[in-house]
C-alpha cells in the first residue's frame, strides 16, 4: 500500500516537474526573439529548422536502425517544392508546406521500398549515391528550377498587425512549425508505429515473429522521415529565400547524419543538440582558428565522439547517471543480470547504465530518453 | 567501333583507379564492419609526402617505399589515436570520427602545402601502345598491373600466411580472437596501416593523371564507394571488378547516352548499384550476412 | 554412461596440486550491476570441476572473470599466477582457454583454419622453431582423433557447421592452446541430447589422457555432475556448497531447489 | 533528492532569464545605426569614422572550395599595407574574413554577423555566385555596399534592382566574346568543341560564347561539362576528341584546367588550338601540366599574374609580394588568387577615395561611377569604369599567348563594352 502512495506520489512530482521544464522552455523560446540581436535570433532560426530535419532522421536511424546518407536530397526536395511554388505559382507561403510535405512523403514512400532489401552500410551508401546525383539532375532541370543560377523568392514577411521585424516573425513561425514537427515525432514513437518500429530495431527476426509488419513499417519509417526533412527544406526555403543546386550537395548528407549522432541518436532532444553543434560550431571553429577552421572543426567533432560516443543527448544522461549512481551507491542492490546487455534483447537497460550505454551495437542506441 | 573500344578502355582506366581506393574501403570495412570517410583523404596526405621527397630532391623509386612505409606507420597511428578511443561505441559513431578526420586532415593539407595544383611525377613512361586504332596510355596499362599486383599480394598475405589468418580471424570474430591469445589491437592497428598503405598506393597511382591538390581524392572517394558497394563490402575482387564496372558503365553512358550525357553520368553506378543489390544485398562478391535471431 | 571413478581420482588429485587454480574473494560484475559477490573456491590441477547454479547466480561471469573478459576484485590464481587484471590475450598465454557461450568460431574460416587460430599462441608470436609447428601438426591430427566429424570437414567453412560440429570446433580450438586450463561455458546450449552427451564423452576423455584442468559451467546439472569430480553451486553471486559430485548429487534438496534436478531422477541417474 | 535538484533548477535558471531579459537586452542597438550631418545629412555612416573604416568579407576558407578562400589573403595584405601608410584618407582600415564553406545558409549567417554584429561599413566581396546571390536581397534591403563581389556571372551587372551590388571582374559573358571575336579574326570557320563546369560559372561563359558566335561561321560541334566533385574530365576529353574540332575552349577551374590541358598534350591525334579561360591561366595552373606541352595555348586576363616573370619587376608587383610577405607570412605570392585579392581591394581603395560623402550611399554612387580609374595590379590598358547603370567596373581583357615559359601578350585590349554593347539583360 505505502508502495502505491510512495508511486503516486513520485508520479505526481514528476508530472509536475514536466510540467514546469515545459513552460520554462516555452518561456525561453519566446521570449528569445526579444532578447536577442536580430542576427542572433537568426541562428537560433536556422537551428530550430535543421532540428525538425534531425527529427526525421533520427525516426529512421535512431529508431529504425536504417542510416541513410541521403536526407539532404529529401531536405533539397522539400526547399525546391517551396522554391518553385513561390516562384512560379505565386502560391504564397503557408500553401507550399502542405505540398511539400506530402511530395517528400510520397518520394520517401518510393524509396523505402528498395531500401527495404539493402541493409545497413549498403542501404547508407546507395542514399549517398543518391544524395550526389541529385545537384546535377536539378540542374538539368533548368526550366523548373532554374539550373545551376537557382531560384531567389520572396522570404518570410511579417503582417502588418503583428507589430515583429522580419527575424521575429520568421523565428515564431518556425518555431511553430519545430514544435508541432517535434510533438509530431514523439506522438508517432508512441503510436504503434513507433513502438513496432523499436522492436524491428532491436531484434527484426523476432519482431517479424511477432506479428509486426515488417515492410510496411520499415517503408512508412522512411516516408515519414523524409517528410520531416522535406519540411525543413520548404521552412529554410521561406528563411533563406534562395535555393541552388550547389546549396545541396552530398555535403549536406553528410552533414546531417554528423549532427544526428553528434547530438544523439534515438533522443528526442538530441536532434536539437545536433542542430545547434552543426550551426554554432562551424563559427566557433573559425573563432579560434581563422587561417584552417577546417582543422578545429573536424577535431571537435572527434573531440565531442571521444567524450561522448552516444552523442551529446547521452551525455547529459551520462553525467546525471553517475551522479545519481554516487546517491544511490550504498542503497540499491545489484542488478542481477548475469550476461551483459548488449549480446540480446532483453529489458531495456536503468537510465543509469554507462556499460549498457557503452556497448550499443550500431543503430540501436540505449533508450528514448525520458522527460 | 575503334571510338567505342577507345571509351572502354577510358572507363577501365578510371575504373582502375577507383578500384585502387575501394580495395583500401574493403580492407577497412573488413577488419572493423564501418566505412572510413577518411580513407581517400589518409591517401591524398600520402601523395603528398611522396610529392614532398620528390621535391626535395629524392628520386621517385627512393620516395616511393619511403612513403608506402610512413603511411603504414601513419595509419597504426590512425587506429591507436583516433579509432581505439571509440572502439566501444556505436559503429556510427566511429564512422562520425573518420567523418571529422575526413575535414581535419583535408583542411590540414591545404594549410601545409596550399591550394595550389602540384605536378607529380609519372611512373609510367608517358605515350602508349596503339592496338589496332585503340590507344593504351602505357598509365592506364601501369594503373591496371599494380591495382592487380597489390590485390594479388593481399590475396597472398590473408589465404597464405600465418600473419593474414590472424587478421582473418580478427576480422570475423574479435572477441573470440582474443580468447585465442590474438592481440587484436595490435592486429587492428596493423589492418589500419595496410590499408593506409594500399591508399597511399592508390593516391600515387591517381596523382599524376588528377593532379595533386588537397581535395583531389575526394571525388574518387565517392565513385570507390559505388565500386566497394558493387562488389560486395568484404571482398577485394569485388572492390576491383566494381570499380571496373562502374568506370566503364558511366563511361559509355556519358559517352553514348544523350539522356545520360557527362551531367547525369554520375547516376549511372547509382542505377546499376540499386538493380544488383535489389537482387544481391550482399553485392556481387559479398558473403550473405546470416542473421540469427 | 558410467560414473567416473570420482572418488580415487580426485583423492589423487587434491593431494598432488589441491589450489591449483585458487579463487578467493572474487567480486565482479558489470557496470552497476555487481554479479559476483566474494567467492571462495578451488580446483585441484587435473580435475573437472563444474560450477553449478539457477539462471543469474554469476556461473557465466566467473568463468569470464577468470580469463579476463570480465574485470573483477579479489585474488585468482593459476599455478601461482595472478590472473585478474589481465586481458584475455594475456590469460590466453597464461594457458587459459576459454569456449565462450555461443561457441565463438570465426565463421569465415575453415574448420582447420580455426584450429590453426588455436594454435596461434605457440606459433604465431616470432615463430618459435619447427619443432613447435612439428607439434602443432600433431595436435592438429591428435584433435581430429578425439572429432573426426571435424577431419571430414576440415576444409569448410566454420559457418556451414551444424550447432554440436561448431561446439567441438570451439573445443578443439581451445585445446589446439594445450591449455593448462579449459573453461567451457554452456557447452551443451542449443544441442540435442545426444550430441551433447557425445560431447561430454570427449571432454572426459580429453581430461583423462591430457590431464587437463576443466571448468565447466552447465545448466543440465545432471550431466555435467556425471563427468566431473568435483561441483560448486552458486547462488547469487555466492558459493552455496561445494564438494565432491556424487554428494552434490546425493543432497537431494540442494539438487531439487538449484538444480532443476529432481531428487528421483538424480538418483535413478546416479550411483548404482 | 532529484526533484529537488531540478526544481531549484528551474527557479535558478527563470530567475536569470527575468533577470537578462530585465537589463538591456542585446534587441534594439541594431537601430541605432548611425547617420551623418551636414551635406551627407541622414545618410548612413555606420562602420566609418574619422579615424577607422570596418569592412567585412565572405569567403570560403573550409570546404571543396577553399582553393579560392586565398583571395581573403591577398586582401587583408593590401589593406594591411595601405594601413601601414596611414591608411585610406587617414583611416584605418578593419577588414573582417568570415568563413562561408560556400554554402549559401551559411554565408546569409555570416553576412547577417557582419552588418548586425560587426556593424560593418560594406561587406566587401562574398564569394562564388550561390553565396552572392543568397546575400544580395539582405544587403540590399539593409542599404549596405556589396562592392566587387568575387565571381564573373553577368547577374551583378544586368540586373536593376540591387543597386548596393556590384561586380569587379570582367564578366563570364565579355570573357567569352572575347575568345569569339579572336575566332571570327583568326579561324572564322572554326568547329569548336568545350568543355565546361557544369554551374553558373561554367554555363555562363558557354552560353556567352554561343551568342556571340552565332550567325557566325563558327559553330559549336562538341560540348561535354564536369561536376566539380568529378575526379577527373579524361572521359568528356575522349569525347571532345571525337568530334574533331579545331578549337577546344577550356572552361575549367584549375585542377581541372590542368588535367585538360594534359589531356590535350597526351593526345597525338588531336590538335585543336586550345583556348583556356581566364580562371585556369595563371601559370600555377599551366606548370604542373609542363610548359612544354601547352605551347600555343591561348587565353585572355586582365590583371598581372604573379607567377608570370615578366612582371617580376614591376613595381606595384614589387610592392606586393613584399606586403603578403610580411602580413601575411605562409602564403604563397605565386598564387594568382591572392594577386586577384590584392587587385580587388586596390580597386576599392580607390573607389573610397572617391566617395563624395564618407557614408554607405557614399560608397555606393563612388562606385557606380569610376572613370577610367587606373589600378596598379590590372593590366596596362584595363581600367574601372561604371555607371549609373553599368555594375560591370572592368570589361576590358587582353588576349595572350603561352610561349616558352610565359604568357605573351598580344593584340590591342579589347573593350568588350565598345565592341559588342552591354551584355543582354
Amino acid at each position: 500500500m505505502s508502495t502505491i502512495v510512495a508511486t503516486l506520489g513520485t508520479d505526481r512530482a514528476r508530472r509536475l516537474r514536466a510540467a514546469l521544464t515545459t513552460l520554462l522552455v516555452a518561456a525561453v523560446a519566446v521570449s528569445a526573439p526579444f532578447y536577442f540581436a536580430p542576427f542572433q535570433v537568426f541562428q537560433l532560426t536556422m537551428v530550430l529548422l535543421y532540428a525538425v530535419a534531425l527529427a526525421g532522421l533520427n525516426l529512421l536511424v535512431g529508431f529504425g536502425g536504417q542510416i541513410s546518407l541521403g536526407h539532404g536530397a529529401f531536405f533539397a526536395a522539400g526547399a525546391y517544392t517551396a522554391a518553385v511554388m513561390l516562384d512560379r505559382y505565386d502560391t504564397g507561403h503557408l500553401a507550399t508546406l502542405p505540398v511539400a510535405a506530402a511530395g517528400c512523403f510520397l518520394l520517401g514512400l518510393g524509396f523505402g521500398v528498395p531500401a527495404l532489401r539493402l541493409r545497413g552500410l549498403y542501404l547508407a551508401l546507395v542514399t549517398l549515391a543518391f544524395a550526389v546525383f541529385l545537384p546535377p539532375l536539378l540542374k538539368r532541370l533548368e526550366p523548373v528550377t532554374g539550373g545551376s543560377m537557382g531560384l531567389t523568392v520572396d522570404k518570410l514577411q511579417p503582417p502588418a498587425w503583428s507589430g515583429m521585424a522580419e527575424d521575429q516573425w520568421t523565428y515564431f513561425v518556425v518555431l511553430a512549425v519545430t514544435a508541432v514537427s517535434l510533438l509530431l515525432a514523439r506522438n508517432l514513437l508512441r503510436s504503434r508505429v513507433g513502438r513496432a518500429l523499436l522492436a524491428v530495431r532491436d531484434n527484426e527476426s523476432a519482431a517479424e515473429v511477432m506479428g509486426v509488419r515488417l515492410s510496411l513499417h520499415k517503408t512508412l519509417a522512411f516516408a515519414w522521415s523524409a517528410l520531416f526533412a522535406g519540411v525543413a527544406g520548404c521552412v529554410y526555403t521561406w528563411v533563406i529565400g534562395f535555393v541552388s543546386p550547389d546549396s545541396f550537395s552530398f555535403v549536406l548528407s553528410i552533414t546531417l547524419l554528423a549532427g544526428l549522432v553528434v547530438g544523439g541518436l534515438a533522443s528526442l532532444y538530441g536532434p536539437l543538440l545536433g542542430a545547434a553543434f552543426v550551426m554554432y560550431v562551424p563559427s566557433v571553429a573559425q573563432d579560434i582558428s581563422e587561417a584552417a577552421p577546417g582543422v578545429v572543426f573536424g577535431l571537435l567533432i572527434i573531440a565531442v565522439m571521444f567524450v561522448a560516443p552516444t552523442g551529446l543527448a547521452g551525455l547529459a544522461g551520462r553525467v546525471r547517471g553517475t551522479a545519481a549512481r554516487r546517491l544511490i551507491r550504498t542503497t540499491t542492490p545489484a542488478a542481477d543480470d548475469d550476461r551483459p546487455s548488449g549480446s540480446e534483447p532483453s529489458a531495456p537497460p536503468t537510465p543509469a547504465d554507462p556499460a549498457a550505454v557503452d556497448a550499443e551495437p550500431v543503430g540501436a542506441p540505449p533508450r528514448p530518453e525520458k522527460e | 567501333m575503334t571510338e567505342l573500344f577507345q571509351q572502354v578502355v577510358e572507363g577501365v582506366g578510371s575504373g582502375a583507379v577507383y578500384a585502387s581506393l575501394a580495395l583500401a574501403l574493403v580492407l577497412i570495412h573488413r577488419f572493423t564492419g564501418i566505412v572510413n570517410f577518411a580513407q581517400g583523404e589518409l591517401a591524398m596526405i600520402s601523395t603528398y609526402v611522396a610529392w614532398q621527397l620528390v621535391a626535395s630532391g629524392m628520386s621517385f623509386w627512393l620516395a616511393l617505399p619511403v612513403t608506402l612505409a610512413v603511411s603504414f606507420a601513419g595509419g597504426m597511428l590512425v587506429e591507436r589515436i583516433v579509432i581505439r578511443p571509440v572502439q566501444n561505441a556505436p559503429e556510427l559513431t566511429t564512422v562520425i570520427v573518420t567523418v571529422g578526420l575526413f575535414i581535419f586532415v583535408n583542411a590540414m593539407a591545404g594549410l601545409i602545402w596550399s591550394f595550389t595544383v602540384k605536378d607529380f611525377p609519372q611512373p609510367f613512361p608517358d605515350g602508349g601502345i596503339d592496338l589496332a586504332g585503340v590507344r593504351v596510355d602505357w598509365s592506364t596499362l601501369g594503373i591496371i598491373a599494380v591495382v592487380a599486383v597489390v590485390m594479388g599480394l593481399l590475396y597472398l598475405l590473408f589465404q597464405h600466411t600465418s600473419s593474414g589468418l590472424v587478421m582473418r580471424a580478427v576480422a570475423c570474430n574479435p572477441a573470440s580472437a582474443r580468447l585465442s591469445g590474438i592481440r587484436v589491437g595490435r592486429v587492428l592497428m596493423l589492418g589500419w596501416g595496410l590499408a593506409a598503405t594500399v591508399g597511399a598506393v592508390s593516391g600515387v597511382l591517381v596523382a599524376p593523371l588528377l593532379f595533386l591538390e588537397p581535395n583531389m581524392m575526394g571525388g574518387v572517394l565517392i565513385y570507390a564507394f559505388a565500386a566497394a558497394t558493387l562488389g560486395g563490402f568484404d571482398s577485394p575482387v569485388g572492390a576491383v571488378v566494381g570499380g571496373l564496372c562502374v568506370g566503364v558503365a558511366e563511361t559509355l553512358a556519358g559517352a553514348y547516352v544523350d539522356v545520360v550525357g557527362a551531367d547525369l553520368k554520375v547516376g549511372v553506378p547509382l542505377v546499376i548499384i540499386l538493380a544488383v543489390l535489389l537482387v544481391r544485398p550482399q553485392g556481387l562478391f559479398g558473403r550473405a550476412a546470416v542473421e540469427r535471431a | 554412461m558410467t560414473e567416473p571413478t570420482t572418488d580415487s581420482t580426485e583423492a589423487g588429485q587434491v593431494n598432488a596440486e589441491p589450489d591449483f587454480l585458487k579463487v578467493a574473494g572474487l567480486h565482479a560484475g558489470y557496470g552497476q550491476a555487481r554479479v559476483l559477490q566474494g567467492l571462495d573456491f578451488s580446483v585441484a590441477r587435473g580435475e573437472v570441476c563444474a560450477i553449478l547454479g539457477p539462471n543469474g547466480a554469476g556461473k557465466t561471469t566467473t568463468l569470464r572473470a577468470l580469463c579476463g573478459m570480465v574485470r573483477g576484485r579479489g585474488s585468482v590464481t593459476l599455478n601461482g599466477t595472478e590472473l585478474l587484471g589481465r586481458s584475455p590475450e594475456q590469460t590466453a598465454r597464461l594457458g587459459v582457454a576459454h569456449v565462450p557461450e555461443g561457441r565463438g568460431t570465426f565463421n569465415d574460416l575453415t574448420v582447420e583454419e580455426n584450429l590453426r587460430i588455436g594454435a596461434h599462441v605457440r606459433t604465431g608470436r616470432w615463430r618459435r622453431g619447427s619443432a613447435e609447428r612439428v607439434a602443432v601438426a600433431a595436435d592438429l591430427e591428435r584433435i581430429y582423433d578425439y572429432f573426426p566429424k571435424l577431419r571430414q570437414r576440415s576444409r569448410q567453412a566454420a559457418g556451414s557447421l551444424s550447432g554440436g560440429e561448431q561446439q567441438m570446433l570451439a573445443i578443439g580450438r581451445a585445446l589446439m592452446l594445450r591449455p593448462a586450463l579449459l573453461l567451457l561455458d554452456e557447452p551443451s546450449l542449443g544441442l540435442a541430447p545426444l550430441v551433447t552427451r557425445e560431447l561430454f564423452e570427449i571432454v572426459r576423455a580429453v581430461n583423462e589422457e591430457e590431464r587437463t584442468t576443466v571448468v565447466v559451467v552447465e545448466q543440465n546439472a545432471q550431466l555435467a555432475l556425471d563427468v566431473a569430480h568435483r561441483a560448486h553451486v552458486l547462488e547469487a553471486g555466492r558459493l552455496l556448497l561445494s564438494g565432491p559430485s556424487r554428494e552434490i548429487r546425493e543432497d537431494g534438496q540442494v539438487a531439487e531447489v538449484y538444480l532443476g534436478v529432481s531428487v528421483r531422477s538424480a538418483k535413478d541417474g546416479g550411483a548404482p | 533528492m532529484r526533484k529537488k535538484t531540478t526544481l531549484r533548477a528551474v527557479a535558478a535558471a527563470s530567475a536569470a532569464l527575468l533577470l537578462t531579459t530585465a537589463c538591456n537586452s542585446q534587441r534594439g542597438q541594431d537601430d541605432k545605426d548611425a547617420a551623418a550631418d551636414g551635406a551627407c545629412q541622414g545618410q548612413q555612416t555606420t562602420g566609418i569614422t574619422d579615424k577607422t573604416i570596418k569592412l567585412g568579407g565572405i569567403y570560403p576558407l573550409s570546404g571543396p572550395a577553399s582553393a579560392y578562400g586565398t583571395i581573403s589573403k591577398g586582401v587583408s595584405a593590401y589593406f594591411k599595407h595601405v594601413n601601414d601608410k596611414g591608411g585610406i584618407d587617414g583611416r584605418t582600415v578593419e577588414f573582417i574574413v568570415r568563413d562561408d564553406g560556400y554554402q549559401p545558409p551559411k554565408a546569409v549567417e555570416e553576412a547577417r554577423r557582419l552588418v548586425e554584429q560587426e556593424k560593418v561599413f560594406a561587406v566587401f566581396q562574398t564569394l562564388g555566385t550561390p553565396s552572392t546571390a543568397a546575400v544580395w536581397d539582405y544587403l540590399d534591403k539593409r542599404k549596405v555596399p556589396q562592392p566587387f563581389v568575387a565571381t564573373g556571372a553577368s547577374v551583378w551587372g544586368t540586373d536593376d534592382n540591387h543597386p548596393w551590388t556590384t561586380g569587379w571582374q570582367p564578366n563570364y559573358i565579355s570573357e567569352a566574346r572575347v575568345y569569339a571575336k579572336y575566332l571570327k579574326e583568326e579561324k572564322p570557320k572554326a568547329k569548336v568543341a568545350v568543355l565546361y563546369q557544369n554551374d553558373d560559372f561554367g554555363k555562363d561563359l558557354l552560353g556567352g560564347f554561343e551568342a556571340a558566335v552565332a550567325g557566325s561561321g563558327i559553330k559549336v560541334v562538341a560540348e561535354e561539362s564536369y561536376e566539380v566533385t568529378d575526379p577527373s574530365v579524361s572521359a568528356q576529353m575522349t569525347s571532345l576528341a571525337r568530334s574533331k574540332a579545331d578549337v577546344l575552349l577550356n572552361i575549367t577551374t584549375p585542377k581541372f584546367g590542368s588535367q585538360a590541358l594534359a589531356a590535350d598534350a597526351k593526345n597525338a591525334k588531336w590538335n585543336p588550338l586550345h583556348i583556356v579561360n581566364n580562371v585556369s591561366s595563371s601559370a600555377t595552373v599551366l606548370k604542373p601540366v609542363g610548359f612544354k606541352n601547352v605551347q600555343g595555348v591561348v587565353s585572355a586576363t586582365y590583371f598581372k599574374d604573379p607567377a608570370d616573370p615578366q612582371w617580376a619587376d614591376d613595381a606595384e608587383m614589387k610592392t606586393y609580394r613584399e606586403a603578403l610577405r610580411k602580413h601575411v607570412p605562409g602564403s604563397d605570392p605565386a598564387n594568382q588568387f591572392n594577386a586577384y585579392g590584392w587587385a580587388a581591394a586596390s580597386s576599392l581603395h580607390k573607389a573610397l577615395d572617391a566617395m563624395k560623402c564618407p557614408t554607405r550611399e557614399g560608397l555606393r554612387d563612388a562606385v557606380r561611377n569610376l572613370k577610367d580609374v587606373k589600378v596598379d595590379m590590372l593590366l596596362p590598358g584595363v581600367t574601372l569604369s561604371t555607371g549609373p547603370d553599368d555594375a560591370f567596373p572592368i570589361e576590358t581583357m587582353q588576349l595572350m599567348r603561352f610561349k616558352g615559359e610565359r604568357w605573351q601578350l598580344f593584340g590591342k585590349p579589347v573593350d568588350t563594352r565598345k565592341e559588342f554593347g552591354p551584355p543582354a539583360k
